[in-house]
């Protein structure tokens, strides 16, 4: 019986390889096991390699999409080729006989999947499902649940599809039971416990976080991998009594979801790297006219077009320097699926306290993944609303009032008395047009200052594992899973190891950070980016010798990844490495 | 009850920095008028405005105003109104701002009909960048840019609008604010999204249109029937004359009215955060 | 003498990555058929286009192409032509690329008439991003961004194009290459700005319009005069049918002509290089 | 006599304020004196102050704007009270003796200037040139000139005109001369040598080394300050057989520059941070696409739209960082007028050479500054053209062949069998769509291999004054004139200072900086900005402690302020000072 199981389907697009993993995924939770999912897929509709993997666990909380596969599902030659070099002794391989033949694999379980679909259920199109019930009779899935679910999916679709897909599960479940023998090592163990949990994507996360953050508003123009907010949203938030609009470019979008928060409501965008580079200017307007937005960034490959389907943590810069001239924004990333919904109660939580527009960094593989997680306890999460101003008593309202923490009183459109013009000039506390030098310079300090305070907000910061030693690692957003995988094994190992996360990027947390580094010999940043854009942030404030340890190639970084490079570190020893070397090198 | 407002309501202190003689002084006047024969509750009243000399319209009034970046007037407003219905909610820009940068924007507000009135002056020219070609810039007239002769044709913001799908399309001029004001009236009044084209010279760059020349090729729009659409692309099309007045008002549903349905819908299954939550328990 | 070129010279090694169905095979297989009648050389020909299944395009042919990003197909076109008024260029895309984030760049290409052929694939949907609502979309049909149905009005294309100014206006059906092929050669064939309105299904992502929906509502244009610009409007605004070919067509000096005369005034007096810097002397 | 003198005009914008200084700056320099000027107006066509300042030697080359004025006109009361704290004991003030009266200054010279317009001349509009006679007058210019400039700068309109400007300037003469004792303190030496000088803006050296460069296409969207370098493309370029586009957006000028430049032509756009920002998604795709092209920013004062008449320098963080996703560029910074000639060349062999975007960074005081500059050797400068694929033999172009340098062969289209696809979706070498993650990798490490080469090329730093000692300067771009000044009179006193000006920003010049870094003991970095930008960045390569010393109020740094800094480091001392101290607080 396995504890914990980790199953890999991959086949062409279209062949309903991400569909089974969401069915089998969904069964598995809903009877309280925890899972951890990932997926890529082509950028085309139809053709092109796709791939879907759950890593299950009787455990507890899934912390990484983990290594290699304990089953392997494969449903044509180019899936095999791709997947080859996983294949170990104890894989137990599932594939199509009459796609192609594996060279080797410890238990092979050849199955005529789309023979089975076409003669035995009359409808190609269920060879996924026939699959699916292979899948569960090996795994011992919960049948109820997974029937219950494949019901649930093609209810829309009429009593006879779901006769057929439930044909299909039973055939490929006894097609198994029949042909094979029994191997109880692949079966799960029953859940540990029962729990509150609940499972989802990180964007839905997000959006079951801002929803209670009180975002009442989204304006936004699909692109992957975003588009699912602004659907999800376009659903839910009508019953909200919100609006969600899909406007006709990603510049209308941020336009409007700065109109909308001017005139009193929490509103977001939602976007992925070519839609957030045309948000550029606005997030200036943002900044200078004070208006409280978030917007969410999924990364994927870049630059430009470059890998819309596939994961990246390089909009990092961009969030931060994304402007012409200097007007202060809070970048805030989370660390998990779990995460993203805190993080998107933060986001909107410092955008209303600081007047200013907030942006949130997911990326593919974290947007997209599946995870179980502890149901959030709502009456324990608490919202910040805008400090309206009040006593208006017919004097004009300072909009932009220097203060100390250089957060300004607001009035909304249609408070009485309130009215104020929000302006991309600089102006005045007033909001007049003005361009003495003495208040352009008041102006700057006092919107940076805002950041002053923003950086020592409590809880954006998270460590794991040693709090000094050899290794340090700093990392961020969807790789901190995989890191503190790999620092709780290279602990296990004896190695000491810590790791910081921080939530909020920008501004840098250099009090942490730099407390951080001091206890370490060496300090490793593992980031998803051709330059290492953490690294060089860290160093414009922290002084210290990073060794960033950068990965480009559109996929996550594996637990054993950063395992390996730890333990390379450990073994080139203290003295022998000199830490400039490091600091030399890393951008070159 | 609210004591009946008077011109000053509606003015602020700050003094309008135009140059002396400029169009843009008359489609104030316009606005301020508007608001006073409507007797609006200027902390009710929500105007936008892009980049240009006739983004500045704003500053220049008590009501609550964003001046927001090039371009970008239409989309924000459009924010505005969705969160705020009970606002009254104008838009005003240049013909290079509405039509160059912001063009993009004008047939997505439009078929959605949302209830924001949109003033663009035209002055065929950029002003506040000193005398550039503008979209509705006529073939062959020379400007910086354009040395040689405008070598493409002018739009025609009122056919375009038009063809948008736009539920209110007129036509002012700020040498006429009383025509002017009664436009904006209707244009505020209409449920739906207007759009009023002003012709306002730019008598400091743009030495072709004045005053003058623009009394010299308008005319009142005559015994046309606002409803006919067709009629009045015609009018618009018509090539011996600018016509001012009213082209087209249609009776539509706003896009306001549309999100008080999907409200309505939506309430009968009222949103409700636990429930969401167990959906993924 | 060049051999006369066969539909493989048109052809580029990567297999089309569309759905099986998908309308886009059906364009492409009018491009293919449009260059062959021609008989041009694929070396002359750059085909842009902008991101979207449509915007694949270009990637099958064996043309220069230019894969640019979201709705940026026309102004990368236009720099093209500008820079090489020797190539026949081509742009492709979806009615998203083109209409709603690429739609501001419309009328400017239109108005200029620069000679491009512009072929817009409207499967009134967001093909690539699986099936959002898009700006050709109808009033109240449903979509992953509309659940409770579509708030805004459809734009229609033709219409709208006709309204820009474009000398050469029609309306083709993926699922009829040959008279596809035949307006994209008669846009090639047109010197100026050349819009080409394909109805093309996305059996994907959009059930209801399929090839049979649209062959039932359209038809051919018959006994229409293509030079009449109203008579074309009334055909674009017809609610009884959607009507397929040529909708206008009109002679006018394209950009290209127009940047000809001015570089032929300008040599009058030659750049060189030393007057230049004389002049600051 | 003066060796050099200052004058500065201010007024309310509309009064020929920038005029009255364009014409005394043209006549005198082109009676070979040297100039440098510097101009604010107000972001409003009419109304607000307006300020031109010339700065004149007969000793050649003017480094900066310089300090307090030797004359000071001024037209009304508002300049007045703008630049009252600028009047010394000898200090010479025209002023409008019925606009108002002075405190205090050392020589008064009330002229009643818009009543000699009105009732002498009969045109209220020649108030202006009145006043010019009466500088005229002070100075001893050259009258012939001043006449000759009035005469080609009313050419076309009209000869009565001509006349009354002509006696205007007479009378301001002559009021002088019958009013007021001769004053030679005030007179001007004649210029020491005969130059082969040219007189010239930054923008139009911008626009000179364009078409020397070969930039033969131009798409642009007006915009302050950067308008003029499109108005004088479209007026120069067509006689070149050039092509200049005013498009419907600055989104639209950058993809039909990029357009244009992929069929062959040298390509530019020219804009200012809200334009700027506005191209960040197509910088992008010329990075991914390989297109070469060159964008002048030409920077004011931000964020958002800011103050756009003023200067700053804070759109660094966007060329650097401005875009999606990791695309390399080239940031290039001219450090007075005379290299905008030289950089604009440069900026276009970098970006034929490398295939990839340039960004030429200027801002609003260096790009309406004009300046006395010797005159181009038009056969010394060295032209790039793009390295064209030959010999195809019927092969597919791998247009994106790895290459050692990262630099591929390229065809235009119309090249005979050169057939290839521009795209900004991740590649293989021919072009077509790749997303395996090894080649992902690969491309990338190609595209960056790029600035591998670029940071080595030559001439690209500058350097003066001390090249050890106590403090040393790093600055860029329009405060380098300013730095130079100070560190020559600093030297002067006896004080080891040198500066290092990188003009290619990015890539960072690590190894020329590091060195000079190594040579001082104190490193001081101004910029006009609020977050000290080049500082920022240089400490991403280099690990150095610097002082950065903003100045963010929408003008320039003076000589004085650059000083007495400099001489506040040196009495600080340097052992009572750590480095760490400063860099610990520079940010924050
Ligand atoms: C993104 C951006 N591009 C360019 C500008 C510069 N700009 C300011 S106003 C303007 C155009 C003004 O013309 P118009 O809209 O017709 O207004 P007018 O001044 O004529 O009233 C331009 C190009 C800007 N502010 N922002
Ligand atoms: C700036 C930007 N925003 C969004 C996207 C995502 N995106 C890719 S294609 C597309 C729309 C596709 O619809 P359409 O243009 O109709 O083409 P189709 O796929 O239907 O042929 C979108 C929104 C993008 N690539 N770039
Ligand atoms: S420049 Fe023209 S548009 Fe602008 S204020 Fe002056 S007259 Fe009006
Ligand atoms: S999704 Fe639709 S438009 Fe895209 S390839 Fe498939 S059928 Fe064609
Ligand atoms: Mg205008
Ligand atoms: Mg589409």
């Amino acid at each position: 019986m396995k504890k914990e199981v980790l199953v890999r389907v991959g086949g062409e697009g279209g062949e309903g390889v991400i569909s089974t993993g969401e069915i089998l995924t969904q069964a598995l939770a809903r009877s309280s096991y925890d899972v951890f999912t990932y997926r890529t897929y082509p950028a085309e509709i139809k053709g092109g390699y796709a791939m879907f993997q759950v890593r299950i666990s009787t455990q507890g909380p899934v912390p990484s999409a983990g290594e290699n596969p304990d089953l392997l599902v494969l449903f044509n030659r180019e899936a095999y080729e791709n997947n080859a070099s996983l294949i170990e002794k104890d894989t137990l391989l599932i594939y199509d006989s009459q796609e192609f033949e594996p060279q080797e694999a410890c238990f092979p379980y050849a199955i005529p999947l789309g023979k089975i679909a076409r003669e035995q259920i009359g409808n190609p199109l269920t060879k996924n499902i026939v699959c699916l019930g292979a899948i569960s009779q090996i795994l011992g899935a919960p049948m109820d649940r997974v029937r219950e679910i494949l019901r649930s999916k093609f209810a829309s679709k009429g009593d006879l599809l779901i006769e057929k897909n439930l044909l299909a599960l039973e055939t490929g479940w006894k097609y198994v039971q029949e042909n094979f023998p029994a191997r109880p090592e692949f079966r799960l163990e029953s859940p540990s416990r029962k729990k509150d949990d609940i499972v989802v994507s990180g964007n839905q996360a997000i959006c079951l976080g801002a929803v209670v953050a009180g975002c009442r508003a989204m304006f936004g123009y699909p692109i992957t991998p975003a588009s699912d907010i602004l659907e999800w949203m376009s659903r839910e938030l009508p019953r909200f009594q919100g609006i969600v609009v899909q406007t006709e470019d990603e510049i209308a979008a941020l336009s409007a979801t700065i109109g909308a928060s001017y005139a009193g409501k929490k509103s977001m965008t939602a976007t992925s790297g070519p839609g957030f580079s045309l948000m550029t200017e606005l997030m200036g307007l943002a900044s200078m006219a004070e208006i409280p937005v978030v917007v969410v960034d999924s990364q994927r490959s870049g630059p430009s077009t470059g890998m819309p389907t596939k994961t990246e943590q390089s909009d990092l810069n961009l969030a931060v320097y994304g402007a012409h001239g200097e007007g202060p924004r809070i970048v805030i990333a989370p660390m998990d699926v779990e995460d993203c919904f805190y993080q998107a109660v933060q986001a909107f939580n410092m955008a209303e306290k600081y007047q200013l527009p907030v942006v949130l960094l997911t990326d593919q593989s974290l947007s997209q993944r599946t995870q179980t997680i502890p149901r959030p306890i709502l009456s324990q999460i608490s919202v910040v609303q805008r400090s309206r101003a009040i006593h208006l008593n017919g004097e004009a309202l300072k909009r932009y009032a220097i203060t100390e923490d250089g957060v300004s009183p607001v009035s909304l459109p249609g408070d009485p008395g309130g009215r104020y013009i929000a302006t991309g000039l600089e102006h005045d506390e007033e909001g007049n047009p003005q361009y003495d030098p003495e208040i352009h310079e008041q102006m700057m300090a006092k919107r940076f200052k805002k950041l002053e305070k923003a950086v020592e907000e409590p809880r954006f910061v998270a460590q794991y594992g040693a709090e000094s030693g050899e290794i340090g690692i700093i990392c961020w957003g969807s790789t901190a899973g995989v890191v503190r995988e790999a620092v709780e094994e290279a602990q296990a190992e004896g190695l000491s190891v810590g790791t910081l996360i921080p939530k909020m990027l920008y501004p840098v947390r250099s009090r942490e950070i730099s407390q951080f580094v001091s206890c370490f010999r060496k300090i490793l940043v593992p980031e998803l980016n051709f330059t290492g854009q953490l690294a060089t942030l860290i160093r414009t404030q922290v002084s210290v010798d990073l060794i960033s340890y950068t990965k480009c190639q559109g996929v996550p970084f594996t637990p054993v990844e950063i395992l390996a490079k730890i333990r390379e570190l450990h073994e080139l020893g203290g003295d022998s490495l000199e830490r400039q070397k490091y600091a030399a090198t890393a951008n070159s | 009850m609210q004591p009946q407002r008077t011109a000053n309501d509606y003015k602020s202190d700050l003094k309008p920095v135009w140059c002396p003689g400029c169009g843009d002084f008359g489609v104030l006047k316009g606005v301020y008028e508007a608001m006073l024969n409507l007797q609006l509750d200027p902390d009710k009243v929500a105007i936008v405005s892009g980049i240009g000399c006739s983004g500045r319209l704003p500053y220049f009034t008590k009501c609550y105003s964003f001046h927001s970046v090039h371009g970008r007037s239409l989309p924000t407003a459009m924010g505005i109104k969705l969160a705020n219905p009970e606002l009254t909610v104008l838009a005003a820009g240049g013909d290079g701002d509405g039509f160059a940068i912001g063009g993009g924007h004008i047939p997505h507000v439009a078929r959605k009909n949302i209830d924001i009135t949109y003033i663009v002056m035209d002055n065929e020219i950029y002003g506040l960048t000193k005398g550039q070609v503008a979209p509705t810039s006529p073939l062959s007239q020379s400007y910086s840019t354009a040395p040689f002769g405008n070598l493409e044709s002018g739009i025609d913001p009122v056919a375009l609008v038009l063809s948008y799908g736009a539920t209110y399309v007129a036509r002012g001029f700020s040498g006429d604010p009383g025509m002017l004001a009664e436009l904006i009236q209707k244009g505020i009044e209409h449920k739906g999204f207007s759009f009023i084209h002003v012709l306002s010279p730019c008598p400091t760059f743009n030495k072709v249109v004045t005053f003058k020349s623009i009394r010299a090729k308008t005319q009142a729009v005559h015994g046309h029937d606002p409803t006919d659409l067709r009629k009045a692309l015609d009018l618009a099309l018509d090539s011996n004359a600018i016509h001012l007045g009213v082209f087209y008002q249609m009776e539509k549903k706003s896009y306001n009215d549309r999100w008080q349905e999907v409200w309505d819908q939506a309430s009968q299954k009222p949103g409700n955060l636990e429930d969401l939550l167990q959906r993924y328990a």
